[in-house]
C-alpha cells in the first residue's frame, strides 16, 4: 500500500526511476562535496566552507522542476544542490573553492559558493543577503515582456525575509503576476539567531497573502514532496498565473560557514534529532522501498561519486590562479 | 537645431530612444500617468503604453533592483528616483549590485542601464528635496556618474548613457530643468560619458564646476571679463565619474590658478578629488594657492529663504574669489 | 432606533456629547486651514502645501484615542488633524507653512507639514517615505524597556506601506510585542499611482498576519469607526499584547501638493463622488442626529474657528525670519 | 595596564559601559547567543540578559531605526552592523535621519547612539567583506565617524562614542582585531573624538593614515629611520569626521612633504579630502609633491590571495615612496 501510494507520488511527478537515481545521485554529489570541502579545509587548502548538508532535499526536489537552457535560477550561498542541477561540476565548484582563474563564477573574486554563470542562466549574487529577490522580479519582468516562457526561481533563506529587500521584490513580483518562484529554505537559524527571533510567525509562507499571490509550505527533507510543490508553482508560472512563495521546512546539519563555531548557539542533541530526518536517508528508503536500488548499490554510488568528485578536486586544485593583473579588468565595458 | 530647455531635452532625447528600441523602458514613481513630477516622460503612457512605461510602488531599493533584473535579460531600463534625495534606500542596490554584476562575474554578466535622478538645490526643496549625491556614486568604481548643465549635453549624454553597456547614474540639477535653454539638434547626437568641456577659454585662472554652479561660474566669468578684462577658463566636469583630469589638468597648466566650485557639503566632496589631483599632478605649475568653493557642512539647505540663500554658494561670492585668485 | 445604535456606539467609547464636539471642531480646523493654507498659496504667501482635506475624519478619530503627555505620536506629513489633536495650533502649523524661526518643528529647516515637538512628544520625521516604522518600533521597545505604559502611534499612507522600512520596522514591533500601533491612512494612492500598482491585494491590514498581530479594516470616513478601532488596539498595546496594524479606508480631496496636478491621474467625477463620503459631512450628520448641534450651530463653529485661524494665522505671518547665521547651528550639541 | 588586542580593548570597554549605565544596550545580527561573530559581545548575553543583548532579524536598516527610536526615547543603542559591507541597506537610515535628526528638528531631538562595524581587508573577505566605508560616511554632516587603530584608542574612543549627545559611526578595522596588541589601562578613560594623533615624531616628511595602514606606516617608518637615517613624523587621523586638520596641518608646516595612505579605492576617498585642504592651506609651505597611495578603482579586493594582495598597499610599497618623496 505504501508502496503504491509513493508509486503513484513519483509517477504523478512524471519522473522515471532512472529521474529518481539521477536526483539521489545529485543529492549525494553535495554532500559529498561538503565533506570534501571541510576536509580540504582542515588540510588548509580551502579557506572558507559554505556546507550544503541538510537541505540537498529542498534542493534537488525543487530545483529539478526547472529546465536547463530555458529557465533561470537565483540561488543562494547555501545551494550547492541546486546549481549541480542547473549545471554546474563537482570541478566547478572546487575551482570556486579554490578562487581560481577557471571558476566560472567569478574567476575567483568572490567568496567560493556565490554562484553566478551566464552560460547555465545562474544569475551572479553577491554576499549581502536579499538583494537578489528584485533581481528575480526584474527578470520575470523581462521574460513576460519579451513573452518567453522561462521561469525565474529564487532560493533564499528564512534570514533573507527580514530584509526590505525581500519585501519589495516579492510586492512587485506580485503586482505584475511574475512568472517568479520564490523558494525560501527555512533552517529556522540565521547563522546563530533563531526564528523565533526573526519573526512572530511559524511559517514564512504565511506572507505571500500579503502579496496577492499563494504560500506554499512543504517539508524540505522530502524532495518528492518539494518536487512536487515546486512543479506546480512552475507550472502556474508558465501559464502566466503569476509567482508562488513556497517554504520548505528543514535543517542545517553543518556549522552556519567553516568560520562558525554553532555550538554556541544550538545542543549537540538539536542537531542529532534534526539528522534523523536526513533528506539523503529518507530518499534512500524511497528508493529502496520502490526496489530501485539496494544497499549496495547506495555503496557502490557513493563510491564511485567520491572517486569522481576526488578526480575533479585534484583538477580544481591544479587549475591556475588568478593573475594579479587581472585586478583592474571587468570593471566595465572593455574596448 | 530647436531651442529647448533641459527638460524638454530630456524628454525628447528619451522619446526618441524608447522610439528606436523596444528594449528601452522606464520605471519609476509616478512616471505613467503623472508623467514624472518634472514631466520627463510626459506623453510616454499614452505612446509606449503600461508595458514600458511602469508605475512603480514607492520603493527605490526595488526600483533599482529590478532595473538590475530587467537589464540581466536583455532590457535597457531607464529607472527614475524621484528626487536624488530618496535614493539611498537603493544605495545597497547601486553600490554592492549594479557597479559589481560585470567585476564579480568576471566579465560574464553587464548591465546595461540608467538611474536617473534629479538633484540640487535652489528649488525651494529644503532638507530632502535640494540634496547634492554626486560624490557618494562618484567613489563607487563600477558605476558611471554624469551631471550634464546644458540643454545639449543633457540630450547627448542620455544618449550615451542608453548606449552604455554598464550602468550609468544620470543627475539632472533641477535647478537648471527650466532655466537653462540652448540649441539642441534635431538629429540623434551623442556626447560620450568620461570627457569634460572648456565651456569658455580663458588665460588668467581655471574655474571647475557643474550643475547650476557652473552656470553661476560662467555668469561671474563674463562679468570678470567685462569690469577687469580679466579671463577665466570654465571647465564643465560633465562626468563625475569617470574624472576627465586631463582635460582640467590642461586648463591648469595653462592658466596656473585652479578653483572649484560645488554646490555639495565641501568636506568629502567631489571638490576635493579635483584639487587632490591638482595638487599631485601641477603643483610647481601653480601660482596660487587652490581654492574650493562648496556649500556648508550642514546636512542640506532650509526650507526658509533665508536659509537657503545662506547655503548656495552664489554667483557673487563667485566672482568675490574669482576676482581674488585672478589678482594674487 | 439609528439613532440608538449609534448612541451605544459613542458613550460605549466613553465619549461625552462635548468630547463629540471637541472632535468635530479639530476636524473643521484641519479642514480650515488647508482651505487657509491653499489661500495663501495661491497669494503667494506659502511656496508649499501638502492638504489634509478628506482624512480628517480617520485621523482625528485615531489620534483620539491617545493620550497627551502619555502617548508618542509619529505623524507623516499629510496628518494636519493628528498634530492639532496632539496639541499643536494652527498657529503652530503656519510657523512651518511660512518656514518662520518659531515653528515648533524645525524652525522653518524642513517643508511645511514634517512634524516634531519634544515637548508634545511629536516625534520629528523627515521626507523619505516608510523612514519613521523602524524608528516607531525603537521607541516601542525603550518604552517597555523601561517599563513605561505609553503607546506608540505611527500613521503613514499607503503608498508608505511598499517601503522596505515598512516591512522591516513591522516585523521588529511583532517580534518584540511592542506597544505600537501602526496607522495606514489608505487614500488609494501615492502620487499618481494608484492602489493596484503598489500592491496585489485589496488591504494594507492583510499584510499584518505576516507579522503576528492582528490587522484591521476600518471605514476612514466614519470618526467613530475609527476610534473605536483605534482605542482598541491601544488598549491591546497597554496591556502588553503588542502591536496592531489598523488600516483606514479614506480619499484625499485635493492634489497630492499644492506643487500636484491631480487631474492627470483621476478624474474629477471620481473625486466629487468621494466627497459624498466627506468625513465632516458624515459627523455633522451624527452630531445632528444626537442632537448635539444643528445647522445654525454648525455655521457658528465655522465661523468661530475662521477666525480664531485668520487670527492665529495673522500672528504666524508676522514672527520673524530664521536668521541666516543659524544655518550652522544644531548640527551637534553645543557648547 | 594590561595589555590587550583591540577585540579584547573593544569588549572590556563595552562591558563597562554598560555595567555602568543601563541605559546603554546592544543590538545587531548574532550579537546574543553567539557573542557576535568576532567575539566582540561574548558573555553579554548571559551577563545582561535578552532585554539589554538583541538578537536582531537580518535587516540593517531596522537595526540603525530602531536604535534611532532607542535613542530618542531614552535608551543609549550600540548597534552592531555584522561587517560595514553589510551597513548599506542602512544608508538611508543613517544619512537621512540619524544624521539629521538634531539639524532638523532645530536642536529639539538628539541620538546619542553608536553604530559599530567591522571594517576593512587583508582577512580573506573578498569583494563583500572588505569593504572600506569610511569615504561615504564622512560626507555626511551630523555624523561622526571614528576609525581607532590601537586598543588604547578603540576602548578610549568607544567610551567617548557612548558618551557623545549625537550619533557615532564607530569603525573596525577586522585586520587589526587580533593582530595589533598594545596597554591599555584598567580604569575608564576616554579619548576625544575630533583628535588626530602624532603617533611618531619625524622631521623629514608627513604620513597620514588610519586603520590597517596605519600600523603599515608605523613600520616602513621605522625602517626608513634605520636604513637610511630618515625620521617620517606619523599621524593617526583616528576621527574622519570631523576631520582634526590642525594636527595634520601642523605636522606637514614641519616637515614640508606629505603623504596619505588609505586602503579605499583611492578616488574620491578620504586622502582626497585631506590632501585638497592641505594644498589649500599650506601650498607654498610644500617642498614636494603632495602624494596620496589609495587601494586600485576597483570594487574590492578579490577572494583569491593573489587578487587580494594586488590590491591592498603594503608595507614594501609605502616604504618606496615614502623614501622617493623624503629624498626629493
Ligand atoms: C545584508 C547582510 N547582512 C548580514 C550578512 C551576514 N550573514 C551572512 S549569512 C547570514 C544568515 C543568513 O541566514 P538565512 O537567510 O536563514 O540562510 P541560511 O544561512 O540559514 O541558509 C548572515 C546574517 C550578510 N551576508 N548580508
Ligand atoms: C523615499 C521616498 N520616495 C519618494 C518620495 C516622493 N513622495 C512623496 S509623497 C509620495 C506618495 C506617498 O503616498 P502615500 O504613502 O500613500 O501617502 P499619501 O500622500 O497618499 O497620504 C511620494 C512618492 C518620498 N517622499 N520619499
Ligand atoms: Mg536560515
Ligand atoms: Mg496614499
Amino acid at each position: 500500500m505504501a508502496t503504491r501510494l509513493s508509486d503513484t507520488s513519483h509517477e504523478a511527478l512524471g519522473l522515471s526511476g532512472d529521474d529518481l537515481l539521477s536526483m539521489y545521485r545529485t543529492m549525494v554529489t553535495a554532500r559529498l562535496c561538503d565533506e570534501a570541502a571541510f576536509r580540504l579545509n582542515r588540510q588548509g587548502k580551502a579557506p572558507f566552507v559554505v556546507p550544503v548538508s541538510g537541505h540537498e532535499g529542498c534542493q534537488v526536489g525543487t530545483a529539478w522542476a526547472l529546465e536547463r537552457g530555458r529557465d533561470i535560477w537565483l540561488p543562494y550561498y547555501r545551494d550547492v544542490a541546486v546549481v549541480l542541477v542547473a549545471g554546474m561540476t563537482p570541478k566547478d565548484i572546487f575551482l570556486g573553492l579554490f578562487a581560481k582563474a577557471d571558476d566560472p563564477s567569478s574567476g575567483g573574486r568572490q567568496m567560493p559558493s556565490h554562484w553566478g554563470s551566464r552560460r547555465l542562466s545562474i544569475i551572479s549574487h553577491s554576499s549581502p543577503i536579499g538583494t537578489q529577490l528584485p533581481h528575480a522580479a526584474g527578470i520575470g519582468y523581462a521574460v513576460k515582456y519579451r513573452k518567453e516562457d522561462a521561469v525565474v526561481a529564487c532560493w533564499f533563506g528564512e534570514g533573507a525575509t527580514s530584509e526590505g529587500d525581500w519585501h519589495e521584490g516579492l510586492n512587485f513580483a506580485g503586482i505584475h503576476r511574475l512568472p517568479v518562484v520564490f523558494v525560501c529554505e527555512n533552517n529556522h537559524y540565521a547563522i546563530s539567531v533563531a526564528q523565533t527571533k526573526q519573526m512572530a510567525v511559524e511559517n514564512v509562507a504565511d506572507r505571500a497573502a500579503g502579496y496577492g499571490f499563494p504560500g506554499v509550505i512543504m517539508d524540505g527533507n522530502d524532495v518528492l514532496a518539494c518536487c512536487r510543490v515546486m512543479k506546480e508553482a512552475v507550472e502556474r508560472a508558465r501559464a502566466g498565473e503569476g509567482p508562488t512563495l513556497i517554504e520548505a521546512k528543514t535543517y542545517r546539519f553543518q556549522p552556519h560557514t567553516s568560520d562558525d563555531d554553532d555550538r554556541t548557539y544550538r545542543t549537540r542533541e538539536e542537531v542529532e534529532r534534526a539528522r534523523h530526518n536526513d533528506p539523503l536517508i529518507r530518499f534512500a528508503g524511497y528508493l529502496k522501498e520502490h526496489g530501485l536500488i539496494d544497499d549496495p548499490g547506495l555503496q557502490a554510488v557513493q563510491a564511485e561519486l567520491k572517486d569522481e568528485i576526488d578526480r575533479q578536486i585534484d583538477e580544481a586544485w591544479n587549475a591556475p590562479d588568478p593573475d594579479p593583473s587581472t585586478l583592474t579588468r571587468h570593471l566595465f565595458a572593455e574596448p | 537645431m530647436t531651442e529647448k530647455n533641459v527638460v524638454t531635452a530630456i524628454h525628447d532625447a528619451l522619446h526618441d530612444e524608447m522610439k528606436a528600441d523596444e528594449r528601452v523602458i522606464v520605471l519609476g514613481e509616478d512616471v505613467g500617468a503623472r508623467g514624472g513630477v518634472f514631466r520627463i516622460t510626459q506623453g510616454f503612457l499614452e505612446e509606449f503604453g503600461e508595458e514600458r512605461v511602469i508605475d512603480t510602488p514607492l520603493a527605490e531599493s526595488a526600483i533599482v533592483g529590478v532595473a538590475i533584473g530587467m537589464a540581466l535579460h536583455g532590457l535597457v531600463p531607464v529607472a527614475e528616483i524621484e528626487f536624488a534625495d530618496f535614493i539611498h534606500p537603493a544605495f545597497d542596490q547601486l553600490v554592492s549590485e549594479a557597479a559589481r554584476m560585470r567585476y564579480r562575474s568576471n566579465g560574464d554578466y553587464h548591465l546595461p542601464m540608467v538611474v536617473r535622478a534629479p538633484w540640487g538645490g535652489g528649488v525651494h526643496g529644503a532638507l530632502y528635496h535640494s540634496q547634492s549625491i554626486e560624490a557618494f556614486y562618484g567613489h563607487v568604481p563600477g558605476l558611471k556618474v554624469v551631471v550634464p548643465s546644458t540643454p545639449y549635453d543633457a540630450a547627448g549624454m542620455l544618449r550615451s548613457a542608453i548606449h552604455d553597456p554598464d550602468p550609468v547614474l544620470f543627475l539632472e540639477h533641477k535647478k537648471t530643468y527650466r532655466l537653462v535653454k540652448g540649441e539642441v539638434p534635431d538629429e540623434p547626437f551623442t556626447v560620450p560619458i568620461g570627457t569634460a568641456e572648456v565651456k569658455r577659454e580663458g588665460e588668467d585662472l581655471t574655474v571647475v564646476a557643474y550643475g547650476l554652479m557652473l552656470h553661476l561660474c560662467l555668469e561671474a566669468a563674463e562679468r570678470l571679463q567685462q569690469e577687469h578684462g580679466l579671463s577665466a577658463e570654465v571647465v564643465d566636469v560633465r562626468t563625475i565619474q569617470p574624472l576627465d583630469m586631463d582635460t582640467i589638468l590642461a586648463s591648469v597648466r595653462k592658466t596656473a590658478k585652479a578653483m572649484v566650485v560645488y554646490e555639495d557639503n565641501r568636506t568629502y566632496g567631489a571638490g576635493a578629488e579635483i584639487v587632490a589631483t591638482i595638487a599631485e599632478e601641477c603643483l610647481f605649475d601653480l601660482d596660487a594657492p587652490l581654492v574650493r568653493i562648496g556649500g556648508p557642512d550642514v546636512p542640506a539647505m532650509g526650507f526658509a529663504a533665508t536659509l537657503e540663500h545662506a547655503f548656495m554658494p552664489d554667483a557673487e561670492r563667485i566672482y568675490g574669489r574669482m576676482l581674488e585668485l585672478a589678482r594674487y
